[in-house]
């Protein structure tokens, strides 16, 4: 029925199947949405938030998702900056889970705060001191710039192609990406930055504060490269999902591995960078402040010193090795649970760097806290997840997003 | 952020609280209630989401019985002046859209509500958990929105509130003085409202600047010492106990350094 | 975003901040300026619709 | 088909590009960020003219001057007024808080009649006249049938014009029975009137001594006037005065004194006489006071040295020999030592032996009527009201035994003994009190064992309430006769609560009434005059306020003004022509005589210790009461503001802790945050564990001013009535209720 939407060359299932597929995730997508409603029209109090507990599960996902779509811009650089030329075969799909990601962080911000209405006085009586500003002005005009980068995507649907001003646009566009690309990996850069910044300069807050360089913190840079290391591990990861999904080869071996191999030597240099950092903060910023490691891992169980050693050895140097080596690269699976490990584990980073940092009692008469999302911070922040999905699934079926699926799955 | 930058006139609010004084009765708390329009819910026994500009905190010394010690602490905004008095305190530095400032004529820490679209961020910064959401609507039960004060709106769900050292007391206070012809307040012309309602006297307010100010002497003591001093942050709430455990427990310390404080 | 609001006072945080956020807003906008003009003169001189 | 789906997607760009650039997006960004910071729903307090008024706070008896801030016709804040000689400036949180009472849901908006059950909360609302004569039909019957005795009234206090109308109002009809709530004060009067003689009540120069040696009095947790003692515990630290605080767990009084003296609980007469064996045998005592104006001191002297050695005081209080020395000798020792006792706020009246033993030390170091010490304050008589004339109804009804036999040859000393009071409504088959008027008291929920006092209500036909604000009493009345809320009526305060000065305060309208209510005081004059004869004759004014103003007289002016007067003058007389018992000497064993009737005075009479309810086996600990500033447990309960300062650790949603030394929690094997069930003999109440190292093992204390059915939801619901778990235990000769505790046992939930 839909098949003058599908691009030539290539099979997809059946418009039933697609629609079922898409009903599935537009439940999920719609629980999602009723509990944002409901965090809009009541307000904050439908979350477990409270004035200890400021920043919660929904900062977490936004750190998340924004680091785990770094691999759109680090992807682009290396593709239109660096010029790795293979990557050309996975950069589509990349700026797709990159707009995913950004998007969907805006989505939560605009829940996360307490007057959305008001959200754009952060443009208008900017204060430029704030990391949050930073990450707002960068954040908006690096999701722009991805918005540029899949639009070419779109115009190259079948029937949108057709319309000479779609064609030419898509056609001038791709010509000066590679402009569009540096800039955005320069905003990506900073914003990325700032993020690892927000917990970075909070001098009050001993687990988050950490010294550094100018007006960043160590944090700043550790978290771009953070982003560049495992973003492209979650593009990587998506693909694999998406070929295991569509029973289909859809990137060659090739430009995973080179992907896959950056990722790791990234991810090396990035994960001794951190073990310096957390031992200088361990050694001297939290000593200098009253405090010896072990008080910011209580032996409360949520908060143990587990999850530092997971964080770095299990999820850091681990992926960091197999992905270094080529047999490790080579092997498959080997390389999917170091991919799989890496995401993790930026992750656990981001939670421990907004959770953590909450958590973490300073003033002497106070406790540790605990708080427990409620189920409309879940709703909300799988929403994204269902809404991913859903643009995934309709890119995926309608656009050219795999240059090489065509050669790797031919049509008898 | 930086205007009338003149540090010749300029003044250094803050408040020096008794301990030992202190009998931990909390009419500090309500007087900052009824002063600031301070919203209250049907329960407020979740104190992890309840709005107290000054908050009081029961501390004790650890100690089995007989030998237990209890000390109670008053914390409201401690007015952080930042490193090096530049008002970088924690928070205002970290505010998107500059709506919590430092006022460098008074060293008042303010927070404009219709600005704040709370993202939370100056919570996240302020280790003495001094700032408080709106998590709700504020309700007054029918009638008793009368007894509101108007020098003081009440704020809107969604943004943060924190105490503001009775900021419009001292608007009110220096209006009255220039229409009287005069620059300067008198020490008791400004006074926060939890400073004025102390039966204890435990609170004595007024510009750490100026030599003729009670505080200005005060925080000299050798009793005297401010919250989390070794993060930098500058306070402008001085305490003042004669017990050894309450000072320490003002700061956090290794177990090597256990000798307390300098004196 | 614009200096506007009665607090703003200029200092080099800003001049940095602001100065790195108009240039790439800037890039984005002429970017695209340049991509919507040049293909509605490519579309006017009736090139494009299939491939060429 | 193809040109349709181009002009559409041509057309939609163009809209979504048109709309982009147009002002209208950008219009609507900042005006739905004008409307968020302008919501209707959250109020804007209209400005206006500013003023103050003074007046002062009756929400306790400590009588604070207050000056409240209004913006036009509203009353928005509450302060202190700077130099006044109880509070200077200083206000407590309830106070502080008054204005949510007076504009609060739990006014009582107009006369209410009881539809539904007692208690159950459904009332009509009725016209002042239908409710007036309502009264006056039931009074007029009982009256008729020759039973004007069986009408009771009980109110907070009998000071004051307000009590006095009532009193007189009752004289002129008919009975006895006005009786007072009971509270510390009780004890002191009777301790000194047998000591000092006379009727007087206890002054306390808190601001002027020296050393301060307190049997579990709350100092600063609202003993007395509790701003005044507030503002005196930090002249003691100002002046290095001592403080040592002797209870078995480390209340805020005991944490903020020099010296906290943990003591096995109920024995604190023991302790004092302990100390007075010190004193007397190492000749510390004042020789002048003891020789010249004491009477008796010699039999003293005898018991003392033979039964209260500080081995043996040692034995019963658990206080060792070494700090019984050390106490005795620095209070002997102090140029102005003041003891004094009364627990925690002094609610109850406690064990008059107590009183009678701390009263001694204050006695053997001659701090009596002098600066620091305690002084016998005679009560203010500005009330020169012509004498009743009494029908032959009202002589008769006045010549009846009151139904709380204070008076009677049995408790001749007592005033009033609302405790016995209940004993004899539930005890008789028909209730002795046909009728029952409650003004300024909240007895269904401030006496202990309220069960028994809810049954003693059931059983009284007519229960009429002055109450302006909704407490436990007014919902077990059938009829509410809302008074006009402290900040809306005039009234004089004469101050008592330990005060060494004589201060009358103005109470004054500073809001104009906000509902359908009417003063108290015209709610009797009305009455009076629906009734007619003898009694209209005995109110001879046309209202309150007339009848407030020719009291007042020349004082009107003065106190309509400042809001209080205080006598310059005012002092009590040296020893000389200080006492007023037979033997016109202080008489240290003034109680003793009593419980022994007369006869020789031995040790027991000295100290009796007041046996608590339950047996040991059953209930193996303790559970006491503990008050807090911050929970009001009178008659008036907890406004919204004040509840809000409540720890987590002592109420969390609707549960309260009960506090647990750690090593009692060890052997029941409960740990912080636990549910527990506590079992007394009267009653039962699911609580939940704090552990606390301040507090004695074995002992279990749980705070009052809890359990509130009513008024709002801000405070009903939260917690448990404590007087639900204790009951009254009688002091055998003086019927005064002496409970300090009950005991409990504890199951983990």
């Amino acid at each position: 029925m839909d098949s003058a939407l599908i691009p030539k060359g290539v099979k997809r299932c059946s418009l039933g199947l697609f629609t079922l597929g898409i009903a599935v995730a537009g439940a999920v997508l719609l629980w999602g949405v009723y509990a944002m409603l409901l965090c809009w029209i009541k307000g904050l109090n439908q979350t477990n938030m409270n004035d200890y507990y400021g920043f919660a599960l929904w900062i977490w996902a936004d750190l998340a998702v924004i680091a785990l779509g770094g691999g759109a811009f680090f992807t682009g650089f290396l593709r239109y900056v660096i010029g790795k030329d293979e990557l050309k075969n996975i950069i589509n799909y990349a700026v797709i889970i990159g707009f995913i990601c950004y998007s969907s962080a805006l989505l939560i911000l605009a829940i996360d705060v307490g007057q959305p209405l008001r959200s754009w006085f952060i443009f208008w009586h900017a204060n430029v001191h704030s990391m949050l500003t930073e990450v707002a002005f960068c954040l908006s005009c690096y999701f722009a710039v991805l918005t540029i980068e899949f639009i070419p995507l779109i115009l190259e649907n079948r029937q949108v192609d057709k319309v000479p001003f779609f064609h030419n646009l898509s056609h001038n566009m791709h010509e000066v990406m590679a402009i569009f690309a540096a800039t955005g990996a320069f905003l990506s850069f900073f914003h990325q930055g700032s993020l690892g910044g927000v917990a970075g300069v909070l001098y009050g807050r001993p687990f988050g504060s950490r010294e550094g360089l100018l007006v960043w913190p160590w944090t700043f840079f550790l978290f771009t490269w953070s982003a560049a290391a495992c973003g492209p591990c979650f593009t990587i990861l998506v693909t694999w999902i998406t070929e295991k999904i569509t029973k289909k080869k859809l990137v060659k071996d090739n430009v995973i591995r080179l992907l896959a191999k950056i990722s790791g030597w990234m991810l090396a240099t990035y994960i001794i960078a951190k073990i310096i950092d957390t031992w200088y903060w361990a050694t001297v910023t939290a000593p200098s402040m009253g405090f010896t490691l072990m008080d910011f891992y209580s032996n409360n169980a949520f908060y143990g010193i587990w999850i530092l050693v997971l964080e770095i050895f299990i999820c850091g140097i681990i992926p960091a090795l197999i992905l270094i080596t080529k047999t490790g690269r080579n092997n498959s699976k080997l390389l999917m649970t170091a991919v799989i490990l890496a995401v993790i584990g930026v992750c656990i980073n981001r939670w421990v760097m907004v959770l953590q940092v909450m958590a973490m009692p300073v003033l002497t008469f106070e406790n540790w806290v605990l708080y427990i999302p409620s189920w409309q911070e879940v709703a909300t922040t799988i929403l994204p997840v269902a809404y991913g999905v859903i643009v995934l699934a309709l890119a995926y079926r309608y656009l050219p997003v795999f240059p090489q699926e065509k050669e790797l799955n031919p049509i008898d | 952020m930086k205007k009338e930058h003149t540090h010749e006139n300029a003044k250094k609010f803050g408040m020096v609280i008794d301990l030992d004084k202190c009998t931990g009765c909390g009419a500090c708390m309500v007087a900052c209630m009824a002063e600031n329009n301070v919203p209250f819910k049907k329960d407020e026994s979740e104190k992890l989401d309840s709005i107290t500009w000054i908050r009081v905190y029961k501390l004790t010394n650890g100690k089995s019985f007989p030998d237990t010690e209890i000390c109670y602490l008053p914390k409201p905004c401690m007015h952080c002046s930042g490193i090096g008095e530049h008002g970088h305190s924690p928070c205002v530095s970290v505010c998107p859209a500059t709506a919590t400032d430092y006022d460098h004529t008074t060293g008042i820490v303010s927070q404009i509500y219709t600005r704040c679209f709370g993202c939370r961020y100056c919570m996240a910064a302020c280790p003495y958990h001094a700032r408080y959401f709106n998590w709700w609507d504020p309700v007054w039960p029918e009638g008793m929105e009368k007894s509101l004060n108007p020098d003081v709106s009440p704020r809107m769900r969604g943004v943060v509130e924190k105490c503001s050292f009775c900021f419009h007391r001292y608007q009110a206070a220096m209006d009255k003085a220039y229409t009287e012809g005069r620059r300067e307040l008198e020490e008791d012309e400004y006074q926060t409202a939890c400073t004025q309602a102390c039966p204890a006297g435990a609170i004595t307010f007024g510009d750490l600047n100026n030599p003729d100010h009670k505080v200005h002497e005060l925080k000299k003591s050798p009793n005297a010492f401010r919250l989390l001093e070794r993060l930098k942050t500058n306070p402008k709430v001085y305490y003042l106990s004669s017990r050894d455990w309450v000072r320490k427990a003002g700061d956090n310390y290794l177990e090597a350094e256990n000798k307390v404080k300098k004196k | 975003m614009f200096p506007f609001s009665f607090e703003w006072v200029w200092d080099a945080g800003h001049v940095v901040f602001m100065g790195g956020l108009w240039y790439a807003l800037g890039i984005i906008g002429l970017g695209m300026t340049y991509c919507i003009i040049k293909a509605v003169i490519d579309t006017s001189k009736g090139n494009g619709g299939h491939h060429h | 088909m193809k040109l349709n789906r181009r002009n559409f997607l041509s057309l939609g760009v163009g809209v979504v590009a048109g709309t982009t650039l147009s002002p209208l997006p950008w219009k609507l960004m900042d005006d739905v960020s004008i409307w968020s910071q302008n919501w209707p729903w959250t109020p804007l307090p209209p400005d206006g003219e500013v003023t103050f008024e003074k007046s002062v706070c009756t929400l306790c008896p400590g009588g604070c001057g207050i000056t409240v801030r209004k913006i036009d016709d509203r009353a928005v804040k509450i302060e202190g007024i700077e130099d006044h000689p109880v509070n200077d400036g200083g206000v407590c949180l309830l106070g502080l808080s008054g204005l949510q009472l007076l504009y609060g849901p739990t006014r009582i908006k107009s006369p209410l009649k009881r539809v539904g059950e007692r208690g159950e909360g459904k009332w009509q609302t009725i016209s002042w006249n239908q409710a007036l004569t309502e009264v006056a039909a039931k009074l007029g019957e009982l009256r008729s049938n020759d039973r004007s005795h069986t009408v009771a009234c009980i109110s907070g206090s009998d000071q004051g014009t307000v009590p006095g109308l009532l009193n007189r109002f009752l004289a002129a009809y008919g009975s006895p029975n006005y009786i007072c709530t009971p509270s510390i004060h009780d004890s002191y009067e009777i301790a000194l009137s047998l000591m000092h003689g006379g009727r007087s009540s206890a002054g306390f120069d808190v601001e002027n001594t020296d050393f301060v040696l307190s049997f579990g009095s709350g100092i600063i947790d609202g003993w007395m006037s509790p701003v005044r003692m507030i503002k005196a515990n930090s002249i003691w630290k100002n002046e290095n005065s001592k403080v040592v605080q002797i209870e078995p767990r480390l209340s805020n009084t005991a944490a903020k004194s020099d010296t906290w003296v943990p003591i096995k609980p109920g024995t604190d007469a023991a302790l004092a006489l302990g100390l007075a064996h010190v004193i007397i045998k190492e000749s510390l005592y004042d020789k002048d006071f003891v020789e010249n104006y004491a009477f008796d001191f010699n039999a003293f002297k005898t018991i003392v040295l033979e039964s209260f050695a500080p081995d043996d005081v040692a034995k019963i209080t658990g206080v060792d020999k070494k700090t019984i020395l050390s106490l005795a000798k620095q209070f002997a020792g102090a140029s102005k030592p003041l003891a004094i006792c009364g627990r925690g706020q002094g609610k109850t009246p406690g064990s008059i032996d107590e009183v009678a033993a701390v009263h001694a030390l204050n006695a053997l170091v001659g701090n009596i009527n002098k600066p620091g010490g305690v002084w016998a304050v005679s009560q203010p008589d500005y009330i020169k009201w012509p004498e009743v004339q009494m029908d032959a109804v009202a002589s008769s009804g006045m010549k009846r035994d009151r139904v709380d036999g204070a008076g009677s040859e049995k408790f001749s000393n007592a005033n009033y003994l609302l405790n016995r009071w209940v004993g004899a409504v539930n005890s008789s088959d028909e209730s002795p009190v046909q009728a029952l008027f409650i003004t300024d008291a909240d007895p269904c929920y401030t006496l202990s064992d309220t069960f028994a006092v809810k049954k003693a209500f059931d059983k009284i036909p007519f229960v009429v309430s002055f109450s302006s604000n909704i407490n436990e009493t007014a919902l077990n009345a059938d009829l509410i006769l809302p008074s006009h809320a402290f900040l809306e009526r005039y009234e004089d305060v004469p101050l008592s609560a330990g005060l060494t000065k004589s201060v009358i305060a103005l109470s004054k309208p500073v809001v104009k009434p906000q509902f359908n209510t009417k003063h108290v005081g015209d709610a009797i004059i009305e009455i009076a005059k629906k009734l007619g004869g003898s009694i209209e004759e005995a109110f001879p004014w046309d209202d309150y306020e007339t009848c407030l103003k020719a009291t007042l007289g020349d004082k009107w002016d003065a106190l309509v003004e400042n809001g209080y007067g205080a006598d310059p003058d005012f002092g009590v007389p040296a020893w000389e022509g200080a006492f007023a018992t037979a033997s016109m000497k202080f008489e240290f064993l003034g109680v003793a005589r009593v419980r022994s009737g007369e006869k020789d005075v031995q040790a027991k009479h000295l100290f009796t210790p007041v046996m608590i309810e339950g047996n040991e086996k059953s209930y193996p600990i303790t559970l006491m009461p503990y008050d807090s500033l911050r929970l009001a447990n009178g008659s008036i309960g907890d406004p919204p503001f004040a509840i809000k300062t409540v720890e987590d650790t002592v109420l969390k949603h609707k549960d309260v802790f009960i506090e647990m030394n750690p090593e009692t929690a060890e052997a029941y094997d409960i740990s912080e945050g636990d549910y527990a069930v506590l079992n007394t003999p009267k009653g039962k109440a699911r609580v939940k564990i704090h552990l606390f190292d301040g507090i004695m093992p074995g002992l279990v204390a749980m705070p009052t001013g809890l359990g509130h059915t009513g008024p709002d939801e801000y405070l009903a619901g939260k917690g448990i009535n404590f007087n639900e778990l204790i009951g009254p235990v009688e002091d055998a000769d003086f019927g005064l209720d002496a409970v300090w505790a009950i005991r409990a046992n504890l199951t983990k939930a």
